[in-house]
């Protein structure tokens, strides 16, 4: 009871700065907190990285073993994506199998790395419709003080980037780097009242669930979509929101170009 | 999205079924199907089949999943083992957890929740038959039974997606287009008083341009518009709509 | 609360009808509803039907592929029957995985199926003791109005009648016709008090849960007996039982003839 | 049933053990063999070795689960796993789920649930080695492990299955009668005041005639009064009873 | 609630008693209550055992089939012990997977097992590298009336010194004994205030959780120590536990040896 | 414990990562290093690298999980997927299992629970990387998580492992030792007032004679006494503290 009177001052708290064109934190509405990637933090993985945007923390790790290729693209690697909404993250996670949340989040990540193609999957393959290269790309949450949607995306192309094909551990020739080509980067809009912010913090998605992200790859495609909340998202402000989210995800590109 | 090689689906500015860009697959709508529940609909959609059934607004077991300020919404989405062309394991896989989190949540946005709390209101998808756009086929019967049920909403749902195949957008694509082409836009929309006011249900993958983008959204509100009419004269008529764009 | 007194209402209605020799329904206590059977509706299915009875409704669909047979039968193709009682059929059904009232439809339907050899599993070997034809029969119930048992099985045996065994889609010679040589046909009573009525509407399912199926072949034989529910049955009923399943089910049979 | 082919199950007008067509196998009853249980009994019947505990009427977890009027039922029917030639995966499979259903209805049919309104009577089932027919020989473990624990009833229930082998009806039938044969039917009868009343658990599958059925139901009803004889005397002596029928 | 408060009585009856250098059942701190090993009572299995402790009863069978070897031990059998604490065995099991206890339970049998090398795995390979054989050790408790967990480990020993390898039924060769070279016995003691006594009763664990099974071998090695349970152990205390558990294993050995 | 066949894991006296051997690896500790959780502990030791973040004392739902006298303490060890050589299946093992009951009890017997009754603490540890000794990493990790909390407790618990390899007893072992070495004794001591009082955890495989347990215990309890101090001093600082001893 405590805790439900304390997120309604909050969210009301959030919604009046908004309304007020603030932002709790100070920030512009289209301004990121801080992004820091560190890479290859886990030596133990192929790859792997650790994302910090603002307080909110995520680590992804990168493993890779031979297995079968699907029947119908017996010419490529496999993408497993998968995200534990592990306890340690937040006071509302629960230890158990992954919810309808961390799918949606583990599927939208998936989905911005498999259609901008960032990982050439054909260079994965050794040998042609028998054994191919699995790539699991695991999310693992660590702080959720928001947008953990973002921080995943980021996270796991980061570790990407930084991932060594193990081709000696299973004796099928020397280590090479996992052919990365393009950077898809996500951007989460969220939406409060009239207006939409990017890169929610955790009292921000307290105050509403309403979130669109849009991903776009190097050349500014769109490549993946997925609004998230049950709220009704007016046409023109989607095409704000597709607009600022490239030019967004040019800033945060650059980043990824320094990892 | 996989990558078309040789497949050509646009052959002579026609799609491989004969369609034009923007034309939609034969849809054939039956209401109130199922005695049990409180409103259904049947749906075939191109090939897809669906069923839809409405329980509620009813009483929530266990207590503490009720919300003591509005109606609680399931919806879930759930093929059939005989649904597609390899037997697929019953129960819930990843991709159905995904489709139904948005689908519930483009409907809540339209039910007056408010109208009953510590109440759920049920909303079960089967799946008999998939082709592409079974999410979108489920959300139009969906909301047909919804309506069927008599549940008091603030308009309707209309859903279609758009595809982008050999560089061309598309309406309303079929298994060939979703499986080869380049991209696929799915979209539900919310309409009130005979027009298009906002998205309810919009996920996206593959490749496109913003302008692309925006091209798409038009020919989708196009084509949920028809769908909505056949929509409203099924409820009407409480009877079988079949749509007049049929072409076997 | 309010259910329950309805349920109650209409319980006493059910059963002072039927002391005084009629059902709810003006059914002879002998009578099937009217029964419906359509084959082919799923397209994609090797084979399919949808069964009425009444306002009950259940689709059964049979996908087939090869597999390998079990080491003690390798001369012999292999059934697997499961029943989904999903939760758009009832109010009462609940998503999950199978209760023992599903598993039990399934296992009866099966063995009728299957005691009656009506499909020829011999002729579903692709090679001896390494590759067979495996059936899934699967039952989902669409809407229960009582009486799923008799539906389902009805629905198998309609579905198997219509199967095609896709032999070119995996490489393996022509297509050809499932060999059906049986027609099985369960036919459920329900014990009332001192009388028994056959295809319980849902009404009647509810003022008892007392059932006995018998499955019979197209010879009259009985191929599979299944009493379900908490009451003790006498035994010259039960011959008199038998005898109306026969009946019945030769009836039945006949619907199955034309489709 | 598989179909046998080349394999005889019956000899110069005998079966394989060396027993008649209407004769039991041998049957061990041993009464209170576990200190934790409020009712317990050990039973060998042919090559099966069932345990059974009684636990109630007792408090049931959680209160929703309770019934108001009258006593909650659970049978548990549980194979270990080195109970058959290939060792079994613990936990409940299909086969599990089914006899435990039909076998906690014959059960509730004659426990006198009325007594216990909001209770549990939980009877556990463990099959230490199967054999064929270890349903009927759990059923008779489980009707005197009740008798041991006090649980009021309306009578006992003695269980006992026929088989269809080479043509002919043999009762109580042993692994090969039943893997071979043409027909199993297990049968458990209400036994009060010394006689069979009616009928509390029956299945069937194979191909029998109305006729056969009618004889094998009063062959069951034999082997029934005489395994009601033995599950009496057990209880009365509160120790282990054996069969005289035993042959090795 | 009644329940509660007759378990705080008889728990003040078993403090009270230990207070007065005394047990409940008249035992002395180190006596086990009768121990009964009987041998070869399932059939079907490989080898099993019935170990009664009092009225605590464990049956264990042994299956053993061939199946590949581990990677890093292509040249070794495989064991794999699981216990089931089926509610059969006390009113406070509950079905289902297990639990952390029978998890504990099973883990700790089983490295008594494989510590001391009691199974010599060596003479279970039948094609290095190929195929192996895997022993089951299935432990099934029959009734918990006090530390289960000694009545497991020599219920599991038992079965195994009864084996039979079915080399026979799998057509690779002849059948021979599993050949077992050391007789491992676990002893648990279980601390009440400030003394430890050897095989709790029922009554005694429910006074208090604390418990520290040592395991040693044939030679008084220790090969398996487990503490289990919300207390702080003494360092004395610990190392008088050790040697009283190897002179009660000494006694206890003996019973194995006239199996 | 695996058989070392040729492997020699002590040469010239001392260990492959050149350690002698009464020497822990190197350890870092930060805390505090999480938003949300009410304390926390990010913890190094040799390749260990473990995340502990501690919730509570808070309410406990479902209400039925409370206890009336004191709170429940919960325990979850996890590995990430990507923290060992071969990818781990996400979700709870048997060894997981195992670990988190024995270090949830060794906590517990120092919480002071009675304090906070029908509340809940939580202790969710995730390993990212996992080397010999996990379980050590985490629980001193999980002791100054406690600490960062708030939460009263009656000392601290600090953990380390011996190992018996080439027939010596080694401190701390890496995963080399741990895998081909002849015995693994994990500790975890109770500490109070700058002195260890009693042990908290204790398990132990392999094969070791009496007087090298002994031995063990004392060899244990001189690391304990080294990792305390950091522990310690990490708590004071409220920053990062590395180990002295590091060699790389």
């Amino acid at each position: 009871m405590g805790d439900d009177i304390i997120l309604d001052i909050r969210r009301d708290y959030v919604l009046g700065k908004i309304r007020d064109g603030e932002r709790i934190d100070g920030r512009a509405f289209d301004e990121y907190r801080k992004i820091e990637i560190e890479t290859g933090i886990i030596e133990k993985a192929e790859g792997s990285a650790l994302v910090k945007i603002g307080d909110t923390q995520v680590v992804v790790g990168i493993k890779m073993q031979p297995g079968e290729p699907f029947p119908d693209t017996p010419d490529k690697g496999i993408i497993i994506t998968n995200a534990e909404l592990v306890p340690l993250a937040s006071p509302t996670f629960e230890p158990g199998p992954p919810d309808e949340n961390s799918v949606e989040l583990a599927r939208v990540v998936d989905r911005g790395i498999r259609e901008s193609e960032a990982v050439d999957l054909s260079k994965l393959v050794i040998e042609e419709g028998e054994k191919v290269w699995l790539v699991f790309i695991d999310i693992h949450a660590l702080d959720d003080d928001g947008n953990l949607m973002d921080a995943s995306a980021l996270a796991a192309i980061s570790a990407l980037l930084n991932t060594t094909v193990p081709a000696e551990r299973f004796e099928i020739g020397d280590d090479f780097p996992l052919p990365v080509r393009d950077l898809p980067v996500a951007v989460t809009s969220h939406i409060i009242g009239n207006v939409f912010v990017v890169d929610p913090n955790k009292d921000e998605e307290n105050a509403s669930k309403n979130f669109i992200t849009v991903t776009t790859d190097s050349d500014d495609n769109i490549v993946a979509v997925q609004k998230s909340g049950s709220y009704l998202l007016d046409e023109e402000k989607l095409y704000q929101i597709i607009e600022t989210s490239i030019k967004k995800a040019r800033e945060n590109r650059k980043l990824l170009k320094e990892v | 999205m996989s990558n078309k090689d040789e497949v050509r689906l646009i052959v002579d500015g026609k799609r491989l079924d004969g369609r034009a860009f923007d034309e939609l697959r034969p849809i054939k709508i039956k209401v109130g199907v199922l005695k049990r529940a409180d409103g259904s609909c049947y749906l075939e959609m191109g090939k897809n089949k669906v069923v839809v059934a409405v329980y509620g607004p009813r009483e929530v077991h266990p207590r503490h999943l009720q919300d003591p300020v509005k109606a609680v919404v399931r919806y879930r989405y759930n093929m059939a083992p005989f649904s597609v062309e390899e037997r697929k394991r019953p129960g819930p896989d990843r991709r159905s957890v995904e489709i139904s989190k948005v689908s519930r949540e483009a409907l809540e946005a339209i039910v007056m929740k408010e109208l009953f709390p510590r109440s759920g209101i049920d909303v079960f998808v089967e799946v008999l038959q998939a082709d592409a756009g079974s999410r979108t086929a489920c959300l139009n019967a969906a909301s047909v039974a919804l309506v069927d049920a008599g549940v008091p909403m603030k308009g309707m749902i209309s859903s279609v997606a758009v595809a982008k195949v050999d560089g061309e957008l598309v309406l309303d694509p079929m298994k060939e287009e979703d499986f080869y082409g380049e991209a696929d836009m799915p979209f539900a929309f919310f309409i009130r008083n005979d027009r298009i006011e906002s998205i309810a249900l919009l996920q996206m993958d593959g490749r496109v341009t913003k302008d692309e983008f925006i091209k798409a959204v038009k020919m989708a509100k196009d084509g949920a518009m028809r769908i909505y009419k056949m929509q409203k004269e099924a409820i009407k008529s409480k009877y079988v709509v079949e749509s007049e764009e049929e072409v076997d």
